[in-house]
């Protein structure tokens, strides 16, 4: 609860007016521990409402799975504010060392900037412990981070795909400090097409062509259906000798690959009487 | 394109009270006015009844935001050959009440600045003491160095945006003019921290009024008879036009010769057309 | 005083058996030793004057500076440890915004002379500080009319006509004593400064003279003495001390 | 989001030399989700003259077929085709008529009319909701990515373009445009209206 | 503090603050040659209820100074405690009366910095040395302006025509009480949240006299009736 | 007597029944347009002089771009306030990276600099739209582009602020080739000669000027060569 600010009446001997103009441009680190806070009552609400004002770039479909094989991930590239499409080129993996993958989802600048810090901290981890950080570990990591964050307007839906000495892992991470393993997953607007493509063609024991196949074509039919994803498919593979990019693949030209007629589409053309 | 609504208060000016925003935003909750009159509202507070009040959803006293009470309008100002011309008017208005008409809201920083203000008066009360500590320590120093009109703005500059951040501005719109290395300065900084400088610059109200005016009749070569003939007449729209305004003004100078900044003074106003007895006759069906 | 302390004068803390505080004395004695200064309360006004003794041909014209506006309406001349002085003026200076902003109104000059003073008294109280080598000379002109005040190492502060304090400070205070500072006006008191200055100097090696005033002259403002004023006032007194010079002979 | 954005939409009218053309693109969806890629939102009135709709799709369908109807009735009393430009006027009545509330769409007429020296003239104008009608005789735009349009058509166009130069020039604008917008593109159709025929053609466009 | 604890606290400021009994108001101060006369009417409402009928808004400082209050009782009461407190350590510092300037000050210090918080509309007025009588506006939000005469609180509204039209420069003590007393009854005639007595100061060099004038020989103005004189009814 | 103002946003002074009160946002949208194209070996970065707010026009020369060194620039719409800070605040950290490293910040750092800045301001962000251009280590045109709160991404072009709907179809429709994610790797860049890529600029805030009401006045070009930074001027509509 407030008190009456007294503070004027102490005779402590300063100087209003210097003290006013404080460095505020020296003072501030880029340490990722000091983000300087609004002072309004409602944290919350301030941040949704600077956020709609704003506008941050957001939109995604992006899936991860394990197989056999390895791991694949498959994202799209584009980045929407509002309904402007702001880039068709985002670069969705986040490759954080040879072995690490992360995937964006929510909003662009969170994903990136903490992803980075992200690789930072497994560099260090390997310095310390002279071997590589476990993808559970990284994983884990991260969503303290996201966990300490909690409730202050974050958004980010991410999935850390690896493979350690354990086997290829997969897990996925949000703002809210949720962590979960799993064999398949999708992440973003457009997830729930993905998936039925995804959980339709997944089997455990694929070839590897078919599976980033299946990575890429159900990536397409998210961008497809879902207005804000699109852009580029790329398709990453992860074994144990760490992640290739093994797809990169225009939308634009993909439709007309699978559907070189326009009527074939379902969504085309009147039906045959 | 349609232009976005206008995002500033027209009484404060530039950078200045975004209601959009502000009306969606908890930053911006605002005191509902209490049933007393004590509160400046639009005018007439003592005869209405306020249904925000009534219907007030409780209020919450520790939010950072705050009202103008005291406010003045419209700063003017311009450059000319040798030097920076402000003028306002002298009212401190409470609400509509015009409650203090000798208020110098034009006030002289050092021997080359000059500060005016419209906005919240208390709070220019409160730059004007930290203003005058900064050159009371340029006098202590006693080593003939003053502050420039151009160090002076950006002090400013980074006051508001200070207290901006804090959620807790400063309800001004300053104008700072002054001579610096022997040619003029006018600089203004608004309540959010905007700030530019300009051969010619309005607060508030001014800045629809007077701002016309003098983008077609100004230039930076003009002499002070002409640049004060300028700003009169741009004085007087405003005493027309803007219902916070009285014929009681205050002009400053900055020259190299130093400043001044003149007794209140009024101006000759017409109201003698011979259409204005009764403006109906020509126009059957008019009030 | 005795120059051992027979172990009595190693803190501030501790006092000797026979009542005296051994490092405040020496304080005293580090003002008593430095260059004369000189203030004069004039009926219009305060004049500060300072002796300040050239210690190197490479020194730079009015480098050493030893009088101070804390405010508009009052300045500090320091006598002694410079330093040390310096600690003091900040003190002063915040001291007089801090009364300023908080009622609105300048300080006066007893209220700035008891916060200086209780601000020096501070170092003479705990074993870990070290008094000021310094004092004071607090030239005011507030609604009482002009005012001098000194604040020596102890922190005492008295209220003065005119004053002296330095190495010259016994001659400068008999001079002072025959003036009638009532009828003087600052004009002359700067005149009188110079000349008692020239008088007490000693040492083979040229001084400089720094005065300040608070007077009509200056605006009410503490200032430094115009220039030309100065020069005016060094030449009379040299003057006047080759005269007495040849009196003497 | 708003009501306008609730299908999405891209349409473009230009006037050329003699000729007229009115694209649009085709996609049909809700909100963020693409339902159809073959949904025309360009409705023919008569050989001359065609109406584009953009807004909410329902009250898009309602409308032109309120269209079609009058201008059954207009032909039935006068036995002639309407000219755009009345029935430019005939639409903006029948908008302000649900002046408190509204249809949520914006129309695009394009059309060619016979002027006194005999050659037809491109006639264009667009609406707001209510009916205030905005001439042009350059280019209209209307759709939930108007900016993008109308910033790609005020750098591209030109005054009496002929036929094929004026369609590749609205299909340049309209490909180019709907690329910047989430809710409208998957391909469009653009057709040109000259005197004496209507050229169709259908785009292909990016299908995401 | 817990949330829920927090959020208890809150709603329960919030409750006080709405039910905070305030003073709908008419206070004046005009200065005259040679001193000040402060006048104020006595209604504290909550509501449309009269919390107190006589209550005393002008309120001593020092020995010359007073101040009149207008807003949120509790704030003003509080506020003018604490501007007391202060003067008087500071008058025992200074050895003299401390001026109305320094008073004024302080009450605009606290105004100003605790502005989000406080309801408070105030006049400082009274007489030193320097200045003579002078008369501080500070009213809410914390400008400090010196006026020649001042006028607060929702009475004021009703008055300001009046005053500016009667006030002179150079009246003697007597006509400016007078002056103060008469603006009062014509706010209280008017304004349904002044009424009560009427109180006046007035200070001088030589010192502060007060004047109460009880509610039923308030002047009386257009419209009102004159009371019966009082009468104890006794019942046989 | 008082006039009520149909307006939906609360305007003070239009009286009318119910009383307002003024509200204050920290954020003011000053609008204004930049544009970057990349070349080979060039860069070019535009951006309009006009600075507004609502229907106002503050003033007619305020320039949005500020050089950091003699390959690096960096151009900034929207919040004036917020712009100037962080442009001061870079310029401070780009004078102390270069007494720290005695050279300029490449433009890759600088770019990295930026969104870590303005991602410090994560939870009461910059309210502004920022380009970072210039010429690679390798000698190659270079544009960075920005969300508010410090996402970013490498492009050959871009177009932020007021007249970014107006403009950035139309660079796309010039310039856009394959995208850099394509594999195998495709060049991702069109190299259009400086000269013509200065026109595109031209020509495309003279149409944004037509529409756009925060655009306008005196658009300011800086020409990045490995011989420095040119400036050019060229008039737009003072409407």
């Amino acid at each position: 609860m407030d008190r009456m600010d007294l503070s004027c009446l102490e005779s402590a001997p300063r100087s209003r007016a210097a003290e006013l103009c404080p460095a505020d441009l020296m003072s501030q680190s880029v340490s990722g521990s000091s983000f300087p806070l609004p002072q309004v009552q409602d944290m919350d609400a301030f941040q949704r409402d600077a956020m709609a004002y704003i506008k941050p770039n957001h939109g995604t479909t992006t899936l991860g799975f394990i197989f056999e094989h390895g791991v694949i991930v498959a994202v799209d590239s584009r980045a929407s504010s509002g309904t402007y499409i702001s880039s068709q080129t985002v670069k969705k993996v986040i490759e954080i060392n040879p072995f690490l993958l992360g995937t964006m989802a929510g909003g662009a600048a969170d994903c990136q900037f903490w992803q980075r810090n992200l690789g930072m901290r497994c560099r260090l981890y390997e310095l310390n412990n002279n071997r590589r950080i476990s993808v559970r570990a990284a994983s884990k990591l991260l969503a303290n981070t996201m966990f300490s964050y909690k409730g202050m307007g974050l958004s980010m839906g991410t999935m850390i795909a690896g493979y350690d000495p354990t086997g290829p892992a997969l897990w996925y991470v949000d703002s809210d400090g949720q962590r979960t393993s799993g064999k398949v997953f999708s992440v973003g607007s457009g997830s729930l097409y993905a998936y039925g493509v995804l959980d339709n063609g997944y089997k455990w024991d694929m070839a590897v062509e078919d599976a980033i196949e299946l990575g890429q074509r159900s990536i397409y039919h998210a961008t497809f259906r879902d207005a804000v994803s699109g852009g580029t498919v790329s398709v990453y593979h992860v074994t144990k000798d760490g992640w290739t990019k093994v797809r990169g693949v225009d939308v634009g030209q993909l439709h007309y690959k699978y559907y070189p007629e326009c009527d074939l589409h379902p969504c085309h053309g009147k039906p045959p009487i | 394109m349609l232009a976005r609504p206008p995002s500033h208060s027209p009484a404060l000016g530039p950078g200045c009270a975004g209601p959009p925003l502000a009306e969606a935003s908890s930053v911006s909750i605002q005191y509902p006015a209490q049933p007393t009159a004590q509160v400046p509202t639009c005018g007439a507070a003592s005869f209405l009844v306020d249904h925000n009040a009534v219907n007030a959803p409780g209020r919450d006293p520790s939010q950072h935001t705050q009202m103008p009470y005291v406010t003045g309008s419209s700063v003017l100002a311009l450059t000319f050959k040798d030097g920076v011309m402000l003028a306002s008017d002298t009212l401190g208005s409470y609400g509509s009440t015009k409650r203090y008409k000798s208020f110098e809201r034009i006030r002289k920083v050092n021997d080359r600045t000059v500060l005016g203000a419209s906005g919240e008066l208390s709070d220019f009360q409160y730059i004007m003491n930290l203003l005058d500590e900064l050159t009371t320590d340029d006098f202590c120093e006693d080593d003939g160095g003053m502050l420039s009109p151009r160090e002076i703005w950006s002090y400013l500059c980074r006051v508001l945006y200070n207290r901006r951040n804090k959620q807790d501005p400063l309800w001004n719109s300053l104008v700072i003019g002054g001579i610096e290395h022997g040619k003029p300065f006018l600089g203004t900084v608004g309540m959010i921290g905007t700030h530019y400088t300009d051969d010619h610059i309005a607060t508030g109200f001014g800045n629809m009024l007077a701002r016309p005016l003098f983008r077609e009749k100004h230039s930076p070569d003009m002499s002070e008879a002409d640049a004060e003939a300028l700003i009169h007449e741009a004085l007087k729209v405003c005493y027309y036009r803007d219902k916070q305004s009285i014929n009681k003004f205050q002009l400053a100078k900055i020259t190299e010769a130093g400043v001044s900044v003149s007794e209140p003074f009024a101006l000759p106003t017409r109201w003698d057309y011979k259409h204005f007895e009764n403006p109906s006759a020509n126009a059957v069906g008019t009030w | 005083m005795s120059g051992i302390g027979t172990g009595y004068d190693l803190s501030v803390s501790t006092f000797s058996p026979d009542g005296r505080v051994f490092q405040t004395d020496y304080a005293q004695k580090a003002v008593d030793i430095g260059g004369t200064v000189i203030g004069l309360r004039c009926n219009d006004g305060v004049v500060l004057g300072c002796e300040k003794t050239v210690v190197s041909k490479m020194l730079e014209e009015g480098s050493n500076k030893r009088t101070f506006a804390v405010d508009r309406h009052a300045g500090l001349a320091i006598a002694g440890l410079s330093a040390d002085g310096r600690q003091v003026v900040n003190r002063a200076k915040s001291e007089a915004s801090n009364y300023l902003s908080f009622y609105g109104d300048k300080i006066p000059g007893h209220l700035l002379s008891e916060r200086i003073a209780s601000f020096v008294h501070v170092f003479n109280l705990y074993w870990y500080a070290r008094p000021f080598g310094t004092s004071v000379m607090l030239a005011t002109m507030d609604r009482a009319g002009p005012q001098l005040y000194v604040i020596d190492p102890s922190g005492t502060a008295y209220r003065y006509f005119g004053a002296a304090v330095g190495k010259g400070r016994q001659g400068a205070r008999t001079t002072i004593e025959r003036l009638k500072l009532e009828q003087l006006s600052c004009a002359d008191g700067v005149k009188e400064i110079a000349k008692i200055l020239h008088q007490v100097h000693e040492e083979e090696k040229p001084f400089e003279l720094e005065l300040s005033w608070i007077c009509e002259a200056s605006g009410n403002e503490f200032r430094r003495v115009p220039a030309d004023v100065v020069a005016e006032a060094d030449r009379l007194a040299k003057a006047a001390l080759d005269e007495s010079d040849m009196d003497d002979d | 989001m708003s009501i306008f954005e609730y299908n999405g939409a891209a349409i473009i009218a230009m006037a050329g030399k003699n000729c007229v053309a009115i694209g649009s693109d085709l996609r049909f969806g809700v909100q963020f989700q693409t339902l159809a890629t073959d949904y025309q939102k360009i409705y023919k009135i008569h050989d001359h003259l065609y109406l584009g709709l953009a807004g909410l799709g329902t009250d898009a369908q309602t409308l032109s077929q309120r269209f079609v109807f009058k201008h059954n009735l207009y032909k039935l009393r006068e036995e002639r085709n309407i000219k755009p430009s009345t029935f430019g006027e005939m639409v903006s009545s029948t908008l302000y008529e649900k002046r408190f509330g509204p249809y949520f769409c914006s129309p695009v007429i394009a059309g060619l009319e016979e002027a006194k020296d005999g050659t037809w003239q491109p006639y264009l104008c667009g609406m707001d909701t209510i009916g205030a009608i905005e001439k042009a005789h350059d280019f209209m735009v209307a759709g939930t990515a108007p900016d993008s349009l109308s910033g790609m058509c005020e750098s591209t166009w030109k005054p009496d373009m002929e036929p094929d130069e004026l369609f590749e020039t609205l299909s340049q604008c309209l490909l180019s445009g709907v690329d910047r917008d989430a809710l409208s593109g998957w391909g469009g159709i653009v057709n040109v209206i000259t005197k004496d025929q209507v050229i169709t053609r259908t785009l292909k466009g990016r299908m995401d | 503090m817990n949330g829920e604890m927090r959020h208890h606290a809150e709603a329960l400021e919030q409750e006080l603050k709405q039910g905070e009994i305030s003073l709908g108001t008419t206070i004046i101060a005009a200065s005259f040659e040679g001193g000040v006369v402060l006048g104020a009417d006595s209604r504290t409402s909550n509501g449309n209820y009269v919390a107190n009928r006589v209550t005393d808004k002008l309120t001593q400082l020092t020995d010359r100074v007073f101040v009149c209050r207008s807003g949120s009782a509790a704030d003003t009461q509080n506020l003018s405690m604490y501007v007391q407190h202060f003067l008087h350590q500071h008058s025992m510092e200074l050895d003299t009366f401390v001026s109305v300037k320094t008073a004024a000050r302080l009450a605009t210090q606290l105004t100003y910095q605790n502005k989000n918080m406080l309801q408070a509309g105030l006049i400082v007025a009274g007489w030193d040395q320097e200045e003579g009588g002078s008369v501080y506006a500070v009213p809410l939000g914390g400008t400090l302006v010196k006026v020649p005469f001042s006028l607060g609180g929702s009475g004021s509204a009703y008055i300001y025509g009046w005053c500016d039209k009667n006030w002179r420069p150079s009246m003697t003590a007597d006509d400016c009480r007078r002056f103060v007393h008469t603006a009062v009854s014509h706010a209280m005639a008017r304004d349904g949240s002044s009424g009560g007595c009427i109180r006046t100061v007035t200070i001088t060099k030589d010192g502060c006299k007060r004047t109460f004038t009880p509610g039923s020989e308030v002047p009386l103005h257009h419209g009102e009736l004159q009371g019966a004189a009082r009468t104890m009814q006794v019942s046989a | 007597m008082t006039i009520i103002v149909p307006s939906g946003t609360g305007n003070v002074y239009a009286g009318s029944g119910t009383i307002q009160h003024p509200s204050w946002s920290p954020y003011d949208e000053n609008g204004g347009t930049c544009v970057a194209v990349s070349g080979n070996d060039y860069c070019v970065v535009a951006s309009s002089n006009r600075l507004s707010t609502g229907f106002s026009i503050l003033t007619r020369d305020e320039s949005k771009i500020i050089k950091m060194s003699h390959k690096c620039v960096i151009a900034t719409a929207n919040c004036q306030a917020d712009r100037k800070t962080l442009q001061k605040t870079l310029q401070t950290r780009h004078i102390m990276y270069m007494h720290n490293h005695g050279k300029p910040m490449s433009v890759a750092a600088m770019a990295q600099l930026v969104s870590n800045t303005l991602y410090y301001k994560r939870f009461f962000p910059y309210y502004t739209y920022n380009l970072v251009c210039g010429l690679d280590e390798e000698g190659k045109g270079a544009v960075y582009t920005y969300d508010p709160v410090g996402s970013y991404e490498r492009t050959g072009y871009s177009c932020e602020g007021t007249g970014k709907d107006l403009i950035q179809p139309v660079l796309d429709n010039q310039l856009k080739a394959s995208s850099p994610l394509v594999l195998p790797a495709e060049n991702w860049m069109t190299a259009l000669p400086m000269d013509d890529a200065v026109d595109l600029v031209k020509d495309a805030f003279v149409s944004a000027g037509e529409r756009d009401i925060y655009t306008g006045d005196v658009v300011e070009l800086l020409i990045i060569t490995k011989d420095g930074v040119r400036t050019e001027h060229l008039d737009l509509k003072k409407d």
